[in-house]
């Protein structure tokens, strides 16, 4: 076999990793969008958030430090602790809870039973809201973020492959944070399957997504469902800011992430978790792969971001509700 | 066969007032009580408000922009404005709306079992009280497994009922249950609500427009114009209201008149002109 | 009865050839078999009623009439032609109209609008004359404007012209959803359960409407209603369907005394 | 008072890089101010504006501020520059994009106005292709670099010049571009794994930059081959990816660190007196030094205009013509205790870009400092001047504009 | 009884049908155009019509598309961006090709190319729905902009990939490129958008229109009362694309001068106009103005109040300036669901029944 071959397997798993990292963003739509019809445009927002929050608690940064400075003229910055990475984490996910809460107080309780456009509308505000407010809380310069994930090729796996490709071939690449993703994210979709199909309050997602006013004619309780929901996607919000914002250090940018979720989204199916997953792993290799085979070679390299959404809308064109989504029922 | 007045009354609207959209101005003071097992039904024609006042009191209006501007709504003394929707259903009282409004995307099975959600039961218990809906509608049991968007109007209407049920309920508000249902379905349905009724003591207030049949199964009958109560009064004497008799049941002094023979003639409700 | 052949109502109206036949109809839905071999016809002017128990499969019937559901076996035949492969809104240029059990109007649009949407089929001013409206464009929604008018005042909503129809209760919708098959001038008109969530006193008014359109403007009917009384009073043919298959047709009286059908759903024998 | 506008931007996605630029070019000012009362005499008015590195926000800073008199401006934005130049160029004001914007606009003969002296684009690449150079006894013929570039026009204004200079001096080039905002470049990166280039150049900006060295850093590639622009060599690029970030390097016209004698009096009048723009924390840093870099030079032009005029409340026409007789000397920058600081160079009716001599900086991780590796050099003016020569003669045929100097 | 129907009755249905049925609304729409046409060419300064009325005209017109699309088709596209992409280069290869053209003409081709590449990416609609298709319009958005930004032929091969405006006169004065006068500028603009906004009201109020809303209601229905989808969905986006192509080549033109593919009309392009869209009110031609003025006009206000005023340091105003407009979205929302044209409509209902509570 000739290293070409491996390499373009190589790009094939690279391909897995990187859709991985997009189902991470991809989930928490998902499960808001299912759990209550609404598209939430502020989920790449709310990554970009808690991943603000994790490094601002985990450095003692002073909430709204710019602020405070300039009004009172004082020149406070750092509380001077630093918190271990796990206990960052956690009292993030408090945070995002309480994020949860605050959306559903101000924002969805006066929202029921309007059209899926409006609430989409009001998500985009909230958008906008966020941005601005965490950068006042947190500033907006760029910040390391380290919770302690490897980086970088992963040597045994490198080493232990190459081998195959005799010796113009390195052996496979594969970046250990991406594997750490990976198997949160497939501990994510597991217990979320579980959830949402085997537990009654899993039941009463789907029905509120379908209709309010019967929802709460049964005696649902959409804001308890709703506080649920939005925080669980505050929660996965915060696993996709860790991932990313080891990536690329924490900065506003990390909020566009959100579009690399989309095709994903669609391909997968609005409505279904595995949907995630798999479409993300579709998109990210045929990403990766339409780069290496003809993107690169042929048409000047940069065509994964269209590539993407057309893998996607292919799709769509012979399933409307994507691979795994609920069927659109159409009947008078 | 108990009439309104000498048992207590779980149900007590006073005299309320309803705004859609700020503007819109529906229900204009209307008065009503359900007495603990008692059948009350809620008559009118389009439009009269009998929709809104069942959502008044469900507690649905917000969801719909309207609200209640005046009057207050007991329920056992409570005053149900400050109780959220979910909460009343948790106090027994739960609603069939209009038209329906099943979960599309759940099966017919799922529909039925979220109307159970604010029980915390056993799966054995839960599977009971399945078996026993599947008894009332036995069409449903067939279509179970069937996405409920895609069920006839008829099986839709009785995911609704059923689906009420489950939740076992002390107080039903009906909106219009026989809409849409074959007769003999009328009939039994009516026959489940005075069995239940009778039985397990579950209070009804029921919107109908088939006023023939829901006079003969309540206890106590409302009639409801353009926002107001226009009349009230023990279904049986309301059955023999000659104005309810052309109005409401399509009686002539001399039997049913035919479809046929009604004919481009306006007449007009007396106590409206 | 055949083609050719005609027959008079008891109140002495002429039915004449057939407008449209169902042959041996069958529509499954994966499993469920919404539809067995059913045929029946429909005659010039006359009122046909389709009745039977909840998901016999009678607004399965409808919408294949009106081309939305396509059926695994059989045949539709619509003025003598057998119809081919064809999409909804290409038979309803063919003339017929139908109203929705639940009520399908467009729920972000006046009445006023909503009956216009009728007339949809009998206009068609291209886009860069409407884009400058003065003219044929206008002149063209003045000529429908009034079809409309006549259909409302017809049907006395007058006074809900400009209401947007979501805020109307559920028996004016219904009486609107007419007006906008009525707007159409079909030369069948489809109704699906016209009368159900109305008390007595509209279920008169409808049937009036639907008496006076029959006989006014000669259109075909055919409708499904729960009502037996309204059946009964006002159709002149009845088919009865239980679990997809037909069990009965004919005049109401021979209906009426079918067993079949008593057993199926009437329950009990009508008087 | 002397109105100098400040087009900054704080927020959005490049909000990183913006700040420190912006301070240090308030800081220098207000330095002026609160030490020598202004320049010659005349108090300076910086008055900010937040584009958010938005066109359109842009504009209305221009429109905003140009009423006040504003003297000169400083888009600190491609994109910006561009529509400012035909707006500039009627409202009589100079513009000046300090290493960035339209790189033929050195051609002063026909951008009247703009001004991109020191160094503009093409010297940054002529600059790393002479440092590669001069590192490898000048032969890189057979070599292959490859360019990782912000897929814009911003990353695409080095690609012509590199070609040419690939013909040159026989070296091959793959081109990688990187989509916006460019959080993923596994591809990209891949590819740079397997195809081993022996240097990797890099035209980034905003997160770009992070991901392209974290990216790097992965792979294992040689950070000392990884060379970027000067929009790619700031501080918090370097700083997400650590120690892996140790030894990359990036071109630079001016100087790095803060052992200048005008720091010692910035923090003296500025940020001890609570006068600095920001937390005065990065004081020192790669785009604060531009930023002071590019305060100091409109100074230098502004003082050379009321030596001219001979009036202190000069306009922004007066000052247009100074900045076209402008000189830097290194006495000149020793004076105002900025000695080496940056290049000597000369601006001339014709030549708006300064002599374009570039250096090179390279990181030290565990120092977390930038050091200067190579001087400002002169880069590949035949080459550079063609192209500035052919760009900039179709703008003036497309905007009809008729030679005016000589 | 500050606003009155009562006393203005209709004799023919042409005159019910019209835009304004009620005198005193046509009496205030004439007043405001006699203003734009008649005071504001005389007032207006660079600052204004660049920082404000420029962007908001143009935006408008945008809106107005979209609004087609989305407000009255019920198809929710995302693609905008893309689209005013497509509208500016169509322009600039036609001025720069066609020397001769007057602004006008290239404006309006560039509508039409634009309407050609609208229906192309419009074909999807006919199987995908919702969001679905919102989602998918977005593809249209990505790849228009890396064709415009890799294609050199579309930049006529500059250097920098930047596009130019050249220079154009009507009657005389330029109202493209350097030298431009403030009030001839205006005029142009305001011309084109007062011609398209009529002309989006015709489409609407006639039977097309109402193709379109009963497609955006209930396809199904619609389809069986004799809508064909494809005609209705097709002419949607091209009417709209039309309209888009058009904002597109002012926004260039016109507005900024020289633009860059990936700046100027990125995806936040996109999401913008939509949020006028919709903050504005879905399907109605006041409500795309309304949203327009509300996202152009909000920004410049706040920051001159906060920086202007206040003497805020700008980072905190611009930090401010989101949080605010974001609030201030879902405040409008909550208030009324259907955009501010319909709190307008609804104040007009109240001031009707003025001082009567209903
Ligand atoms: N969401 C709403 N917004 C505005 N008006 C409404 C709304 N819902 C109902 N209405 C108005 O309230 C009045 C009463 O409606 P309601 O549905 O209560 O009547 P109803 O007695 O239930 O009629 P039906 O028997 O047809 O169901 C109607 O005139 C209707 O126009
Ligand atoms: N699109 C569909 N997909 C699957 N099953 C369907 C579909 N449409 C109808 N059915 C099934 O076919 C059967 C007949 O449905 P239909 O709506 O025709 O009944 P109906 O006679 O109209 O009953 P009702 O009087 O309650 O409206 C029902 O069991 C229904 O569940
Ligand atoms: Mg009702
Ligand atoms: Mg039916």
């Amino acid at each position: 076999m000739s290293a070409g071959f491996y390499y373009g397997m190589e790009v094939f798993l690279n391909g897995l990793m990187t859709g991985v990292l997009y189902s991470l963003v991809a989930l928490g739509f998902v499960l808001i969008f299912k759990s209550s019809g609404i598209f939430n445009y502020a989920q790449g927002v709310m990554a970009l958030f808690a991943a603000l929050t994790l490094v601002g608690l985990q450095d003692g940064q002073v909430p709204f430090a710019h602020l405070i400075n300039s009004i009172f003229g004082t020149q406070v910055h750092h509380f001077g602790w630093h918190l271990p990475a796990l206990l960052a984490i956690l009292l993030t996910a408090g945070v995002m809870v309480i994020l949860a809460i605050v959306v559903e107080r101000y924002i969805l309780r006066h929202l029921v039973n309007q059209p899926d456009i409006i609430l989409f509308m009001a998500t985009i505000g909230l958008a906008y809201f966020m941005e601005g407010f965490g950068d006042l809380m947190w500033g907006s310069e760029i910040k390391k973020l380290d919770v302690g994930i490897p980086q970088g090729g992963n040597l045994w796996i490198e080493e232990s492959t190459a081998f195959l490709g005799g010796d113009d071939f390195y052996g496979f690449y594969l970046d250990s944070l991406d594997i750490v993703a990976a198997v949160f994210a497939g501990l994510l979709v597991l217990s979320l399957v579980l959830f949402s199909q085997y537990t009654k309050t899993g039941r009463a997602l789907r029905a509120v997504a379908d209709d309010h006013q019967a929802a709460l004619s049964v005696g649902i309780s959409l804001r308890f469902i709703w506080v649920v929901v939005w925080s669980i996607a505050g929660f996965i919000a915060l696993v996709a800011g860790i991932m990313w914002g080891s990536k690329s250090g924490v900065q506003f940018s990390l909020s566009l992430i959100a579009l690399k979720a989309l095709p994903v989204l669609m391909l997968g199916g609005f409505t279904s978790i595995p949907g995630a997953i798999v479409g993300g792993l579709i998109i990210g290799v045929g990403e990766k792969m339409f780069e290496f085979l003809i993107g690169a070679p042929f048409l000047g390299g940069a065509t994964e971001n269209w590539f993407a959404y057309m893998l996607a809308l292919v799709f769509l064109v012979f399933r409307p509700q994507g691979l795994f989504g609920d069927k659109i029922i159409e009947r008078v | 066969m108990l009439d309104a007045g000498k048992t207590e009354t779980l149900l007590e609207v006073n005299n309320i007032e309803v705004i859609y959209n700020h503007v819109i101005l529906v229900l204009k003071g209307v008065s009503l009580s359900v007495p603990k097992g008692g059948i009350t039904a809620l008559l009118g024609g389009n439009g009269a408000g009998k929709t809104t006042t069942l959502k008044a009191i469900s507690n649905l209006l917000h969801s719909e922009r309207g609200e209640v501007t005046k009057g207050s709504i007991l329920y056992r003394d409570d005053p149900v404005a400050d109780l959220s929707p979910a909460e009343l259903v948790r106090r027994g009282v739960i609603q069939v709306m209009e038209g329906r409004h099943c979960f599309e995307h759940l099966t017919v099975e799922e529909n039925l079992l979220t109307g159970s959600y604010t029980r915390n039961i056993s799966r054995a218990q839960l599977a009971q009280d399945l078996d026993l809906v599947y008894t009332y509608f036995p069409r449903l049991k067939e279509r179970r497994k069937s996405q409920a968007g895609y069920t006839s109007g008829g099986e839709q209407q009785m995911v609704a009922i059923g689906r009420a049920l489950m939740s076992k309920p002390e107080t039903v508000l009906l909106d219009e249950p026989s809409m849409g249902l074959a007769p003999q379905l009328v009939e039994e349905i009516f026959g489940i609500v005075k069995s239940l009724n009778e039985q397990e003591g579950v209070s009804f207030l029921l919107a109908e427009q088939n006023t023939n049949v829901a006079l003969r199964f309540a206890h106590y009958g409302y009639i409801l114009e353009s926002g107001r109560v226009v009349m009230d009064g023990p279904a049986a004497e309301l059955r023999e209201n000659p104005d309810v008799k052309e109005f409401y049941l399509g009686m002539s002094d001399d039997g049913r008149k035919s479809f046929r023979d009604v004919r481009s003639y306006r007449r007009r409700k007396r106590w409206l002109s | 009865m055949t083609m050719a052949e005609t027959y008079q109502t008891p109140d002495g109206r002429t039915i004449g050839g057939q407008v449209m036949e169902m042959k041996n109809i069958t529509l499954r839905f994966g499993g469920v078999k919404a539809i067995t071999d059913i045929s029946f016809d429909i005659r010039e002017g006359e009122i046909r009623a389709i009745i039977g128990p909840n998901g016999a499969g009678k607004s399965s019937m409808l919408n294949v009439m009106n081309g939305f559901y396509h059926p695994q076996e059989g045949e539709v035949w619509f003025h003598g032609k057998k119809r081919g492969p064809m999409k909804p809104h290409q038979i309803a240029k063919q003339g017929i109209a139908r109203t929705f059990q639940n009520i399908a109007l467009f729920s972000g649009m006046s009445t006023l609008d909503n009956i216009m949407t009728g007339r949809l089929t009998h206009m068609n001013t291209g886009i860069l004359k409407q884009a400058m409206w003065w003219g044929p464009a206008e002149k063209e929604e003045t000529e429908n404007r009034e079809v409309v008018e006549k259909v409302i005042d017809f049907l006395e909503i007058q006074t809900i012209r400009k209401t947007p129809v979501g805020r109307l209760p559920y028996g004016l919708q219904k009486r609107v959803e007419l007006g906008r098959a009525l707007a159409a001038e079909p030369k069948l008109l489809l109704l699906d359960e016209p009368m159900a969530g109305m008390n007595v006193e509209e279920k008169e008014d409808m049937s009036r409407f639907i008496l006076d359109v029959n006989d006014e403007f000669g259109t075909t009917i055919a409708l499904i209603e729960h009502d037996m009384g309204v059946v009964m009073d006002i159709a002149d043919r009845v088919v009865v369907m239980d679990y997809g298959k037909k069990i009965g047709d004919g005049s109401p009286d021979e209906v009426r005394n079918n067993q079949d059908v008593i057993d199926a759903y009437l329950g009990v024998a009508h008087d | 008072d002397l109105v100098v506008p400040s087009l900054s931007y704080r927020t959005g996605p490049y909000a990183a890089g913006g700040i420190p630029f912006a301070d240090g070019y308030a800081d220098y000012l207000t330095l002026l101010n609160e030490r020598d009362g202004g320049v010659g005499g005349e108090m300076i008015k910086v008055t900010e504006c937040e584009t958010g590195y938005n066109t359109e926000k842009g504009v209305e800073c221009y429109e905003a501020t140009k009423g006040e008199g504003a003297l000169v401006y400083e888009p600190l934005s491609t994109g910006i520059t561009y529509q400012l130049i035909p707006k500039a160029t009627a409202d009589d004001i100079p513009v000046h994009t300090l290493g960035y914007g339209r790189t033929s606009a050195k051609n002063g003969d026909v951008f009247s106005h703009v001004f991109n002296y020191p160094a503009n684009y093409w010297d940054g690449a002529s600059g790393m292709v002479n440092y590669l150079l001069e590192t490898n006894n000048d032969d890189i013929s057979g070599k292959t670099i490859a360019l990782v570039y912000h897929n814009s026009a911003f990353g695409k204004e080095p690609i012509r010049t590199l070609e040419e200079l690939g013909k040159k001096h026989g070296f091959k080039l793959t081109l990688l571009p990187v989509d916006h905002p460019g959080q993923e470049q596994k591809s990209q990166w891949l590819q740079i794994r397997r195809e081993k280039p022996d240097y990797v150049l890099m035209w980034g900006w905003g997160v770009m930059n992070q991901v392209a060295i974290q990216e790097a850093a992965n792979v294992r590639f040689p950070m000392e081959n990884f060379i970027g622009i000067w929009w790619s060599g700031a501080e918090h690029d370097v700083l997400p990816a650590g120690e892996a970030a140790n030894g990359y390097k990036a071109v630079t016209f001016h100087g790095v660190g803060s052992d200048f004698p005008v720091y010692d009096d910035i923090k003296k009048h500025v940020v001890d007196a609570g006068k600095a723009a920001g937390s005065g924390d990065n004081v020192g840093s790669v785009l604060y030094n531009r930023g002071l870099y590019a305060a100091m030079l409109a100074v230098e032009a502004i003082k050379d205009a009321q030596a001219a005029t001979g009036k202190s409340d000069i306009t922004a026409g007066d000052l247009r013509d100074a900045m076209e007789g402008l000189e830097i000397t290194e006495a000149r920058m020793e004076s105002l205790g900025l000695g080496g600081f940056g290049p000597e160079f000369k601006v001339t009716c014709e030549n708006h870009g300064g002599d374009g001599l570039v250096g090179v900086a390279q990181w030290d991780a565990s120092a977390k400092t930038w050091s200067l590796i190579s001087d400002f050099k002169p880069t590949d003016a035949e080459v550079i001047d063609a192209l500035i020569k052919e760009d900039s003669e179709a703008y003036a045929k497309e905007n009809n504009i008729e030679s005016r100097c000589n | 009884m500050f606003y009155r129907e009562a006393g203005d009755f209709k004799t023919s249905y042409a005159d019910d049908s019209q835009t304004f049925p009620i005198k005193f609304d046509r009496y205030r729409y004439w007043v405001v155009l006699a203003f734009a046409f008649l005071v504001v060419p005389f007032i207006i300064n660079d600052y204004w019509l660049n920082a404000v009325v420029l962007p908001f005209l143009i935006y408008s017109v945008a809106a107005i598309g979209l609004n087609i699309l989305t407000g009255y088709c019920g198809q929710v596209s995302l693609g905008s961006g893309g689209f005013m992409a497509v509208g500016a280069y169509a322009c600039y290869k036609f001025m720069t090709s066609f020397p001769g053209m007057d602004i006008f003409s290239v404006i309006l081709l560039s509508g039409f190319v634009t309407a050609a590449v609208g229906i192309l990416f419009g074909l999807p609609s006919l199987r995908i729905k919702g969001f679905y298709l919102a989602v998918a319009t977005l593809a249209a958005q990505f790849f228009l902009v890396w064709l415009f930004n890799k294609v050199p032929w579309f930049y006529n091969y500059s250097a920098s990939g930047q596009i130019n405006a050249p220079e154009r006169t009507v009657f005389g004065y330029a109202v493209t490129g350097a030298e431009t006068q403030a009030w001839a500028v205006y005029l142009v603009a305001l011309v084109i958008v007062v011609l398209l906004a009529v002309i989006a009201r015709n489409l609407t109020r006639g039977s097309l229109g109402r193709k379109w809303m009963a497609i955006r209601d209930m396809d199904i229905a619609a389809e069986i009362i004799g809508v064909n989808p494809m005609t209705a969905k097709l002419s949607a986006f091209a009417i709209s694309s039309f309209y888009v192509g058009i904002s597109g080549a002012m926004f260039f033109v016109l507005y900024l001068g020289a633009v860059e593919v990936g700046e100027a009309f990125g995806i936040g392009k996109s999401f913008i106009i939509l949020f006028m869209v919709i903050i504005g009110g879905l399907g109605s031609i006041f409500g795309s103005f309304a949203g327009a003025a509300f996202m152009v006009l909000m920004p410049v206000l706040l920051k001159n109040v906060m920086v202007g005023q206040l003497g805020w340091a700008t980072d905190l105003a611009a930090h401010f300036e989101f949080v605010i407009v974001g609030g201030l979205i879902i405040v409008f929302l909550i208030l009324e669901p259907h955009g501010l044209a319909q709190l307008w409509r609804l104040a007009k209902e109240k001031l009707r029944l003025w001082p009567f509570p209903h």
